[in-house]
């Protein structure tokens, strides 16, 4: 996965840990917009958000001990880790040292408080424009729309790897795929292995993949980063179908706009008015669980697409039935999920509605020389299985999910480590001290003490010779 | 007391026995340590890698090449 | 005992839960009891389904011998299937649940007297007889987990009650568990699967005895009832039975058998003199509905409630109790020692007469001897006293509403919208209107109180008569 | 990463809140009495408890929310998610301002309340019929709600066989103003254990007036919490402190507890509130203690005599025995 600023915490939305890394300036300044407060609200865990819930309607700051009595003996740890991440992102600012009175951040409070109780005039939540029937769009409109958007980025990626028949994306989304290490090659890129991991991923993860790269190049953009974080937020705050004039937005929400349009988060039909789109409005609410059911039902493909999302089991459209014989079935004519099963799948036959293949030694030997790991392949063949393979359990048949593993780990039958070997060592006194000083730097990767040989890193080689050399100098004995 | 630059792999013994074997032909171990590690020289470790991969898919066998 | 009390109890499910009922004949005939010592295959053929359905199966299996396990366990998913004129299997399925659902409803709702507390002696077979493997996975590990099920289910709609457990093996009767109103300790004395390994033959006699003794001292406001889980198609008796009968008629003891192979004279005999059920399980679905029907408490006596000097015979047997109702103490609170157990708890609760504390209610009070419930466990109990009455199923909007009456939209309980159009009767013709009227089906998908007038979804009719026990009109 | 943000989200499943709200308009006159040391009220508690709402739909998208009113003698559903949004409203520049799923709910609920409270302007009704006709109304519609998401999840067109039917956890949350009614007690009990068998979590917000014994039960009973309103200016942060963290957080945060429960039960025949009773053992009905009375006023049936000579029965002066829903001639039948 291309790494984002900071690694996410397990269980932690990737863009809390890219904002946890952000200045204190920058977030209060973000939190000045109640669209952006409630948005990250949702992007927080349960347990995060009612903390937050209980020091909103306070007015003066409590001391962290009156809230503490409430936290069970089993809910310490998950506890703290709240407060952490509270405290990284600013919302609940660690108290000053020697205080042990807590705050929302002042700025943060008046907003979120505004944003529940709705009011001001902050414009935040965007400004609905009058219904245009003849438009003729629609909620299932815009969801083709978005899916089509989204897929011939992706499609662009796979077929690079093949053939390159796949229309080639504006230039925009060629830099941030190649800034994000997804693809790499002046002229005709090719997709790289973090490029394959990202494939298999759920679509609402490779989307704020790439906006996060998309706001760590903005800076050489010269766009104001906070307002595209706020105008990210604003957009998941507003409504599916609903169309929204653009007539107050501000410069840097125009130039991100035309951006947004291209990666299919948003829809224009008129000019000042844009139409949200499915992708966009799920940003923050973390699952796709609001997918309507029309879309699952009257367009299983682009929905199951679309909705792949962070939940598995809510997903609408999974097509893939996987026999205990290697031999896979795939309901879908979408190009797109053909071209990603095809990187692990060797595909037999095509029909008008279904693929055919099976699973076998080289295909998956293809997909792990790719950078592609058994791990990955096993979650999208349980995120994308058909409904009636959850009659199974486990819902993979295990000789398969094994045998994957199998192929992996006969892949790294060897493991390679560079450095340097010590040997040679005269008396076992001089053996011990050195290997105590390399443990100490905890650089030892393998050791012998019959033979007096170990084997350090290269970083652990450095300081073992600098340990010795002082050693040396020092008089201290070296036989 | 001696260091020499070197890469350690580490690997199953059935592995080891064929990089031994492998050595015969081309000299590239430095150092055998024991039964699962071998110090092998920096430069040779893509040579050995493929060799070693080559070796071990001949013994893989699939069902793929009797089907049509 | 009045025969409509015999009514009231039970429950002419052998039809009624199996869906293809005009196929067979009713439970436990001689066919049936031919089929089973004649040949294993056909034996399970009979119980899974219709005789004809039996017999064509026992065709194409023949060759096959006893067939394997995961045979016998899909083979019954048709039988209760069949596809409507137009082949559609899911109506017909979904419309045969909500009939059965229905007809269900259709017996409570009258006002009976019923036995509230009740001591029952469940006896299981561990004869030989119960390995058999014509109940998946085996006679004796479904009765087991029945047993256990059933025993949950009893003591949650009779809470006052007490179980004692008796196994049947090797021609004696054994006690596993005395007789308890602690629900742990009487499904701890059937926990262990391997002491309960089936062996010899059963001895009704000895067992009925063995229970008959446990239950001879009990007041006589209270039931004695004997469950069987019988498997074996022999009983092994150092007397005669029909003394032992004699003896339970006497007592008042109501001995009901659910016989997992076949109908024998004397189990039934049984059952008819003592006022009990006897049934015959056909299947591992309708054995457990066989067992289950055993657990409403019986009715007593066919008086409406509040009809004042209209006593039976039965009410001789009433009694007032004296009990008292604790208060409970805080986790928070000092410990102390309680008077039970004799250890240091701060939890528990106050016996209202002397002040002592016991670990768990309903117990009787070990130092005043004061019987300790709480007012939550009668609670539990009312529903069975005071019951919804069913409601009707609205046939038509026109007929039934008076004019200037506006129809509710919506269900007057999950307050969801009625549909507009339902199961349209004009699609198929009056004939299934009738059929459906018949059944107690409402076309229109509306089951109207008959007290409040006011209509409830099929959803919520059930949900109502088997969970709510408070119409959300009338209440 | 992705397989984490699956877990996160598999742990917190979609809540659904049931707010039963008490409309009791005389008691709510009585609240916002100055007299009060704290007075509250309807509006200004409404407007509270729409913030309280739009706390619980912000969480996550797919929360649900059912609002069912108690008033007098009577019950009524406000406003729950599966309603079909209204009309569109005609778009305006304010509406930037506010969050738009908040303003139609928040919209819905308070005209639907000043709807109902136009229409009983009666202010001495009955109180209880509304509270539980109000709670066994949410009781049918969580069932309602659960049982369509087992269909929805046999249906091959979801797939959602891994998770568990009651994904929903429901949850329901009782705003009481109105002190207990003692002939509610077998109603409310008789749904307090169907909210069992439904795992529903009950608990109970008392806003104005003495404790409620039954209410009180009903949240031990449920694993609720029950909570008096100390200090009603606060209201907004009980609220969200105590009701607002599904079943999942209270493992990490502790709500408060009850530390006594009362579990005395009202006698049938005078609907005192007993610690030791006489019952009658076909009917269980129960009498005060010691008994006046020679059969059971429910069922008709007799008491034996020398039962009655042993719990010391005592003859009942016939005027005080009014007041009972006593049949006729049964009092002094032996």
């Amino acid at each position: 996965m291309p790494a984002p600023a900071a690694e996410a915490l397990p269980g932690q939305h990737i863009l809390l840990s890219f904002l946890a890394t952000q200045s204190q300036i920058s977030l209060t300044r973000l939190y000045s917009k109640p669209s952006a407060c409630l948005a990250l609200f949702r992007l927080l865990n349960a347990l995060e958000r009612q903390i937050i819930m209980n020091y909103l309607w306070l007015e003066g700051p409590v001391s962290s001990n009156t809230m503490d009595v409430w936290v069970t003996r089993d809910g310490r740890a998950p506890y703290e880790a709240a407060m952490r991440t509270l405290a990284s992102l600013q919302v609940l600012p660690s108290p000053k040292p020697g205080s042990n009175m807590l705050q929302l951040s002042p700025s943060f409070k008046k907003n979120f408080r505004l944003a529940l109780t709705g009011g001001g005039d902050h414009m935040s939540f965007g400004v609905p424009c009058e219904k245009d029937l003849a438009g003729g769009v629609n909620v299932e409109m815009l969801d083709r729309y978005a899916a089509n958007c989204w897929e011939s980025i992706l499609h662009f990626m796979v077929s690079s790897g093949t053939d390159g028949r796949a229309s080639r994306p504006t230039k925009g989304i060629l830099y941030l795929l190649d800034r994000s290490g997804l693809m790499a090659g002046q002229g005709a890129p090719k997709i790289t292995s973090e490029g394959f991991q990202f494939l298999l991923t759920s679509p609402h993860a490779q989307l704020w993949t790439l906006l996060l790269q998309y706001l760590s190049i903005t800076n050489e953009r010269n766009i104001d980063m906070v307002e595209v974080i706020q105008f990210l937020f604003m957009l998941s705050t507003m409504q599916l179908g609903q169309e929204y004039s653009t007539e107050v937005f501000t410069n840097t929400y125009h130039s991100v706009l035309e951006d947004l349009i291209d990666y299919g988060l948003v829809y224009k039909r008129n000019p000042n008015r844009i139409y949200p789109t499915r992708l966009a409005t799920t940003l923050t609410s973390g699952s796709s669980a609001t997918t309507s059911s029309s879309a699952v039902s009257s367009q299983a493909q682009t929905g199951a697409s679309l909705s792949g999302n962070s939940t598995v089991a809510t997903a609408g459209g999974g097509f893939i039935i996987l026999e205990t014989n290697y031999r896979l079935y795939a309901y879908t004519e979408n190009p797109l999920q053909i071209a990603i099963i095809n990187l692990f799948v060797s595909l037999r036959g095509r029909f008008s509605n279904l693929v055919t293949g099976s699973i076998t030694r080289e295909s998956v030997r293809k997909a792990l020389d790719n950078g592609i790991t058994a791990d990955q392949i096993i979650s999208y063949l349980v995120t994308h299985a058909h409904p009636q393979m959850h009659k199974n359990n486990p819902l993979i048949p295990i000789t398969v999910q094994d045998q994957i593993r199998l192929w992996e780990q006969e892949k790294n039958r060897v493991q390679i480590a560079e450095g340097y070997l010590w040997k040679e060592f005269t008396a076992s006194t001089d053996y011990n001290l050195v290997l105590e000083h390399a443990r100490s730097t905890s650089s030892v990767v393998w050791e012998n003490e019959q033979a007096r040989m170990f084997f350090v890193t290269p970083e652990g080689h450095a300081s073992c010779r600098d340990f010795v050399n002082q050693r040396m100098r020092e008089g201290g004995g070296f036989a | 007391m001696r260091a020499i630059k070197g890469v350690l792999l580490t690997c199953d013994s059935a592995v080891k026995q064929i990089l031994l074997t492998l050595n015969e032909k081309e000299a590239f171990i430095v150092e055998d340590l024991d039964e699962t590690h071998v110090i092998i020289a920096p430069d040779k470790v893509e040579r050995v890698r493929q060799a070693l991969a080559s070796e071990l898919e001949k013994n893989a066998f699939s069902l793929e090449a009797n089907v049509p | 005992m009045p025969a409509k009390d015999r009514d009231a109890y039970i429950d002419p499910d052998a039809e009624e839960d199996d869906f293809s009922a005009e196929e067979h004949d009713s439970v436990g005939s001689g066919d049936d009891f031919d089929q089973g010592t004649s040949s294993r295959g056909g034996k399970r053929g009979g119980l899974a389904g219709g005789k004809k359905g039996a017999e064509a199966r026992l065709k194409s299996k023949g060759k096959g011998g006893d067939g394997y396990a995961w045979e016998g366990s899909i083979s019954r998913t048709w039988d209760q299937v069949r596809e409507d004129d137009g082949g559609s299997l899911e109506l017909s399925v979904q419309e045969a649940i909500a009939r059965a659902r229905r007809k269900k409803l259709q017996q409570s709702g009258q006002a009976v007297r019923r036995t509230i507390i009740r001591h029952l002696v469940l006896m299981l077979d561990l004869s030989r007889s119960m390995t058999d493997r014509d109940l998946r996975p085996s006679r004796f590990d479904l009765g087991l987990e029945y047993a256990r099920a059933f025993i949950s289910e009893w003591f949650d709609q009779n809470p006052l009650g007490q179980i004692g457990v008796v196994g049947m093996r090797n021609g004696i009767g054994e006690r596993l568990g005395e007789m308890s109103g602690n629900p742990q300790e009487v499904l701890r004395s059937i926990a262990d699967r391997d002491k309960l390994m089936p062996a010899g033959e059963p001895s009704l006699q000895n067992a009925v005895e063995m229970a008959r003794g446990t239950m001879s001292h009990l007041p006589s406001h209270a039931s004695r009832e004997i469950v069987i889980i019988f498997g074996s198609l022999t009983t092994c008796d150092p007397d005669n039975i029909f003394d032992t009968l004699e003896g339970c008629v006497k007592d008042k003891i109501r001995i009901s058998i659910v016989a997992l192979a076949a109908e024998m004279k004397v189990c039934r005999e049984l059952c008819e003199r003592t006022n009990g059920t006897f049934a015959v399980a056909m299947n591992e679905g309708h054995f457990k509905d066989v067992l289950f029907e055993l657990i409403p408490p019986p009715a007593q006596l066919a008086a409406p409630a509040g009809a004042p000097g209209r006593s039976g015979p039965a009410s001789s047997a009433a009694e007032l109790m004296l009990m008292g109702f604790p208060s409970r103490l805080p986790e928070t609170s000092p410990p102390s020692l309680c008077a039970c157990h004799s250890t240091i708890k701060s939890e528990g609760f106050i016996c209202p007469r002397c002040k002592v504390k016991l670990c768990d209610v309903p117990t009787d009070c070990d130092v005043c001897g004061l019987m300790i419930v709480s007012s939550p466990h009668l609670a539990r109990s009312y529903h069975h006293l005071f019951p919804v009455q069913g409601y009707r199923p609205v046939m038509s909007m026109t007929q039934e509403n008076p004019a200037g009456v506006p129809a509710q939209l919506a269900c007057h309980g999950c307050s969801l919208p009625f549909p507009l159009r339902t199961l349209d009767s004009s699609a198929n013709g009056g004939d299934a209107g009738d059929a459906a009227a018949a059944d107690g089906i409402s076309p229109l998908g509306r089951y109207r109180c008959p007290k409040c007038a006011k209509d409830f979804c099929s959803d919520c009719d059930v949900f109502v008569h088997d969970a709510l026990h408070v119409c959300p009109g009338c209440c | 990463m992705d397989t984490s943000t699956t877990k996160a989200a598999r742990e917190d499943p979609p809540a659904h809140l049931t707010l039963i709200v008490d409309l009791n308009p005389l008691q709510w006159e009585l609240s916002s009495q100055a007299s009060n040391d704290t007075p509250l009220s309807l509006s200004q508690f409404l407007a509270q408890l729409m913030i309280f709402i739009n706390a619980h739909l912000a969480a996550r998208d797919d929360n649900t929310l059912a609002v069912i009113g108690a008033l007098p003698g009577y019950s009524v559903m406000l406003y729950s998610t599966d309603d079909s949004p209204p009309d569109d409203e005609a778009p305006a520049r304010h509406q930037a301002n506010s969050f738009q799923p908040f303003r139609m709910v928040d919209g819905r609920i308070a005209s639907r309340i000043q709807e109902e409270m136009e229409k009983s302007t009666d202010l001495d009704g009955k109180t209880d019929r509304g509270l539980v006709g109000a709670i066994t109304k949410a009781l049918c519609h969580i069932n309602r709600v659960n049982l369509l998401s087992v269909a929805l999840t046999n249906n091959p067109e979801s797939t959602s066989a891994m998770a568990p039917p009651s994904s929903q956890s429901p949850r329901m949350l009782i705003l009481s103003i109105s002190p207990d009614a003692s002939t509610s007690y077998i109603p409310l009990m008789n749904s307090i254990f169907a909210a069992q068998k439904l795992k529903v979590k009950i608990d109970v917000c008392k806003i104005f007036g003495s404790d409620t014994v039954f209410l009180q039960q009903a949240a031990y009973l449920t694993g609720g919490s029950y909570l008096v309103l100390e200090r009603r200016d606060a209201l907004l942060q009980y609220l969200s402190m105590c009701f607002l963290p599904p079943a999942s957080l209270r493992k990490v945060l502790a709500t408060p507890s009850q530390d006594k429960v009362d579990f005395r039960a009202a006698c049938f025949c005078h609907k005192k509130v007993v610690d030791i009773g006489c019952v009658c053992s076909v009917c269980l009905s129960i009498f005060c203690y010691p008994i006046t009375r020679t059969s059971c006023s429910t069922c008709g049936t007799r008491f034996p005599l020398q039962t009655l000579k042993r719990l010391g029965y005592i003859r009942q002066p016939a005027a005080q025995a009014n007041g009972r829903s006593k049949p006729n001639g049964t009092a002094n039948g032996k």
